[in-house]
């Protein structure tokens, strides 16, 4: 069972570096933390075999802090560095670094990050691996350019930075006086927030699901195709909330299209390690968006329905090993959901909160799956994401799953910040929700239909 | 009776707490206190110190005890002014080494930390007497850990 | 420095710890009173009363305020004597039902808990002034509820 | 998806009566939790939809008082009764007077419960039903009928009371000339015991291994068999500690004849609900032991590795409704593994504790299940069962699924009273217990060989 790594260094913090932790620990594998000032009295911190202190509070100067993580890795004898997600995972030099250093990145290569990273080189090697994408330009480098797009596939169309992210640089025209100004807001936007203001145009798609495929591929040329999420349940940032496997309400064809896609997408990029094919979907098609190339926070629903342990497949694929699984030996198996706990107030906007533990008390039983760092008395630093909990539930099927989740959110406590544990209940026990297959717009939808029924409340 | 009973279990709660309470502030780091009732609720929690001064030298554990029943405080000793190692790395001590009592000078280049090759100064801060030398020779440090103490130098 | 801060921090964990205190023991039950240190851990818990009493008449609540300080605590009202059920069922008064401040022999039935079919009566402990009714006629009952008051006997 | 039950009482405390509430609430249905007045703060109460004080502290005044809670249950308007584990699951006349009062007992017939209580009536059955008992008598009369059996069997043999349990009334007897000396104590034993000094003999098996089958049976005639369990690690008092779904190192062969015979006993018992047939495995050979019959503590080893909520099932077969599964249905996928985290302190004789607990950090991350009423500042009475958790781990192999609750019982923390979770990492690190199909003597020889090397050294 053991991999061929000796050490792993997790440089990440929070529930995303327990789950690496107990990765490294089932397989023997000795582990070192990182972690800010802010985070001494922290799980990740407690559970690792050995722990480093590599900066204060902010990121910047601690989980970013590379010369201090690189050199923590290199004194304590660690053979391995795992990002986790967010901070370094998606950073292509980080990685380079890494390989300078004789440390194994666990991850794709620097080369797979940084064409991913840029979403104009990801789409052109996709259009290239005959990846369906959606219609669009490349950079416009004139208004007449980006007016001859839009009149070819009509509007809505969307404005979308090269170097873009979070929404920024992003505009939705409806109508072709709107382009001109559009595009130029826009680009000023991009230049201000990523220091490039180039912009390409889209067919905007007004009510696609997000459905996203998993894949592992390793350095033996096997790819594994682990099926999709729909993570369409996001918020009005766009940031993800509830997340299931398999996606409900499509069907066998559109399924296996879109494997074979999935498939050809990471054989283009010669792809290694677990990475993530964003897509949307509108009706039968479907359209890439992105890759991810790290684990995602929603891992753990195709853990559940195929059984299997991504971050130890990771593990195993760092060190040159052959995955241990073959397509054939993979079959889903009902129906899980993912919740996450945030320290957010979704009243006010999902304003993130910040404070002490007051109690804790998580959910259990039959089907119920827990990935967090909280504990009682323990503090949530204000410099980091708000995610507090994954609260995973597995049923034979989709109404299982939706029961199991509902009454294990109604078993968890969490006392001392706001959590979207009360707010997550009402979606999964809303209607609309319940009969699957919402799109993007769902939850903003929900959320404003609730504003009004509290102004009519109140008028 | 009843009644009669809650009042002394109120006053036998109220000394269980507060004698106990006092002598941990005399010995350690009170790091999280906590009450925890139906309507109410009360949680007290100290900033954390760098994790390396627990296992200092004496001069960093005189926290006096606190008097409840309205007496003064003690008065605290002079705190040590702390060197602290800014990276990650592995120290190395200057030649000829510094003792514990000497006087420096806030330029005095104490020994460096070396991480990634690059040798990173450690540097007397605004000098004075060294109190405490709290790291080894080719040890690896992490941020924040406290390499040299100085006399209070207020 | 750091340890001025420290000493101010203990008496501001004290001063915050004890007021709330005070004041809730006077206004409501402490159910737990917990101290979590590293090398230290208090814990205080209460003895659970009845769980209806929390919703009983006034004459429950005279728990006096604890003075820290070392003043005598006040004198605690006289405690009511309570008549519990000894069984799961369904309350029927007497007829004529008793009022408060109505003053009733020992063996006085003030009612039955109906359980299984089968009455088992209720009656007025030591007797005495009737100082609550905290049962209404009908109302399901469970184990040790409290089901009428009775002015201090002693 | 809603069983036809309009409202469940459940007569049991602790991690059990969470696990009832779970499947109630995840079907839709209410809950009616009773409680003593030493549990008056526990989660079972606090989790229910309404919640009845039935008594003082002891259990025979509380959880064991029959009027009071069948009166809850009239009140409560409850039309069915969970009775857990222990306390009144198998207790004949309580499912009697249920019936008698219009609520359905979740659980097999009164009948059933009968006739699996006495030993003597349940291997008769078993024997009638050609279900391979030890070899032994009907109860003996006199010491030549002990003589003539013992000599046709062969030594050693077991002398066991009809009546019995927990080792009461029970002797082992190696040679001829023991025989008459322990019949008359067994005997003895018993009557002071049971009130019954009625014994039988028994062929010893020395070294058996404890399987049993899960069974599950409706009203419409359709039985499952749920595979084994192997509870051979068990404390000296015969109580089971670490359980493990399948047994490992059986043959296909073994299997197949042990569930064929546990469907035809399920079929000569007319059985209903949920059940347990226990045998002595022995080589090739098992031997039925007897059945238990009531849900078990360690049904979530069963629930892991087929993927089944047994408990809803058994709301649904009380309900008069059809098991949601045929055997057809069901698969077994990968090994799952129970830890009994207990209030105990295995250097002393596994001496059950009290007390209140200060820290508690339960584990969590990918494969595993916690079931449990323990919470931050809950006390542990002294009045009951010192179990305060089950730990269930999940893997693709039996391999995984160790190193997986090692990984778990490594991080589980609970401050306050000893317990058996040092003890269990012990166990489950121990060579002789990762080869797999150790017997029931197992764990009392580790204990014997750690007493030992402690004594060892201190000379």
């Amino acid at each position: 069972m053991k991999a061929g790594l000796k050490k792993v260094l997790i440089a990440n913090r929070g529930e995303i570096a327990l789950r690496v932790n107990r990765a490294c620990h089932e397989l023997d594998i000795p582990t070192v933390a990182i972690f800010s000032e802010a985070d001494r009295e922290s799980l990740h911190v407690k559970r690792a075999d050995e722990a480093f202190c590599v900066g204060p509070g902010p990121s910047a100067r601690s989980y970013l802090n590379v010369p201090n993580i690189i050199s923590a890795a290199l004194i304590s004898g660690a053979d391995a560095i795992h990002p986790g997600y967010g901070f370094l995972a998606e950073n292509a030099r980080f990685a380079e670094i890494c390989r300078d250093h004789g440390i194994a990145f666990i991850g794709p290569s620097p080369d797979a990050i940084r064409a991913m990273g840029d979403k104009a080189t990801a789409k052109r090697i996709m259009v290239e691996a005959k990846v369906p994408v959606t219609p669009g330009t490349d950079i416009v480098e004139s208004v007449e350019e980006a007016r001859a797009f839009a009149k070819r596939a009509g509007y809505p169309v969307l404005i979308k930075a090269t170097a873009g992210g979070g929404g920024k640089g992003m505009r939705a025209v409806h109508a072709g006086q709107e382009l001109e100004q559009a595009l130029s807001s826009a680009s000023s936007e991009a230049l201000a927030a990523f220091g490039d203001g180039r912009v390409y145009l889209e067919k905007l798609i007004e009510r696609p699901r997000h459905i996203e495929v998993q894949v592992l591929a390793d350095t033996h040329g096997e790819v594994l195709i682990l099926g999709e999420r729909d993570c369409s349940v996001q918020k009005p940032s766009h940031q993800k909330l509830i997340e299931e496997a398999p996606g409900p309400r499509l069907g066998a064809e559109f399924r296996r299209a879109l494997y074979d896609v999935a498939r050809d997408a990471v054989k283009a990029v010669k792809y290694v390690n677990a990475g993530t094919l964003e897509f949307l979907a509108d009706g039968d098609a479907f359209y890439f968006m992105e890759m991810n190339t790290r684990i995602q926070v929603e891992h753990p629903v195709t853990e559940a329905i195929f059984d299997i342990d991504l971050v130890k497949e990771q593990l195993r694929v760092a060190a040159g090993e052959r995955l241990s699984y073959r397509q054939s030996d993979l079959r889903a198996c009902g129906h899980a959901i993912e919740v996450r706990v945030n320290a957010e107030d979704p009243a006010n906007n999902f304003a993130p909160a910040a404070g002490t533990l007051k109690t804790v008390q998580l959910p259990g039983g039959p089907g119920i799956r827990v990935d967090t760092h909280l504990y009682e008395g323990a503090s949530v630093p204000p410099y980091y994401d708000s995610m507090l909990a994954k609260i995973i539930a597995h049923g034979r099927d989709r109404d299982e799953a939706i029961a199991r989740m509902v009454r294990a959110l109604r078993e968890t406590v969490v006392d001392g910040v706001k959590t979207t544990v009360p707010f997550c209940i009402e979606v999964l026990t809303d209607p609309e929700f319940a009969a699957g297959g919402v799109d993007i717009g769902y939850l903003p939808r929900l959320l404003a239909r609730e504003s009004r029924l509290e102004a009519a409340a109140v008028s | 009776m009843q009644n009669d009973e809650r009042e002394s279990d109120v006053r036998g709660e109220i000394e269980r707490l507060v004698r106990p309470l006092l002598q941990t502030f005399d010995e350690g780091d009170l790091v999280r206190l906590a009450v925890d009732e139906e309507e109410f609720a009360l949680e007290v929690v100290r900033r954390n110190r760098p994790r390396a001064v627990t296992t200092g030298s004496e001069g960093m554990t005189g926290i006096a005890a606190a008097d409840l029943a309205g007496g003064a405080p003690q008065a605290p000793e002079r705190p040590m002014e702390l060197v602290t190692s800014d990276v990650v790395g592995v120290f190395r001590g200057s030649r000829p080494a510094v003792v514990i009592g000497e006087r420096v000078a806030a330029s005095r280049e104490l020994g460096y930390v070396e991480a990634l090759g690059i040798r990173n100064p450690v540097r007397a801060g605004r000098g004075g007497a060294i109190a405490a030398i709290m790291v080894e020779e080719g040890e690896p440090v992490e941020y924040g850990q406290p390499l040299f103490g100085f006399e209070g130098g207020e």
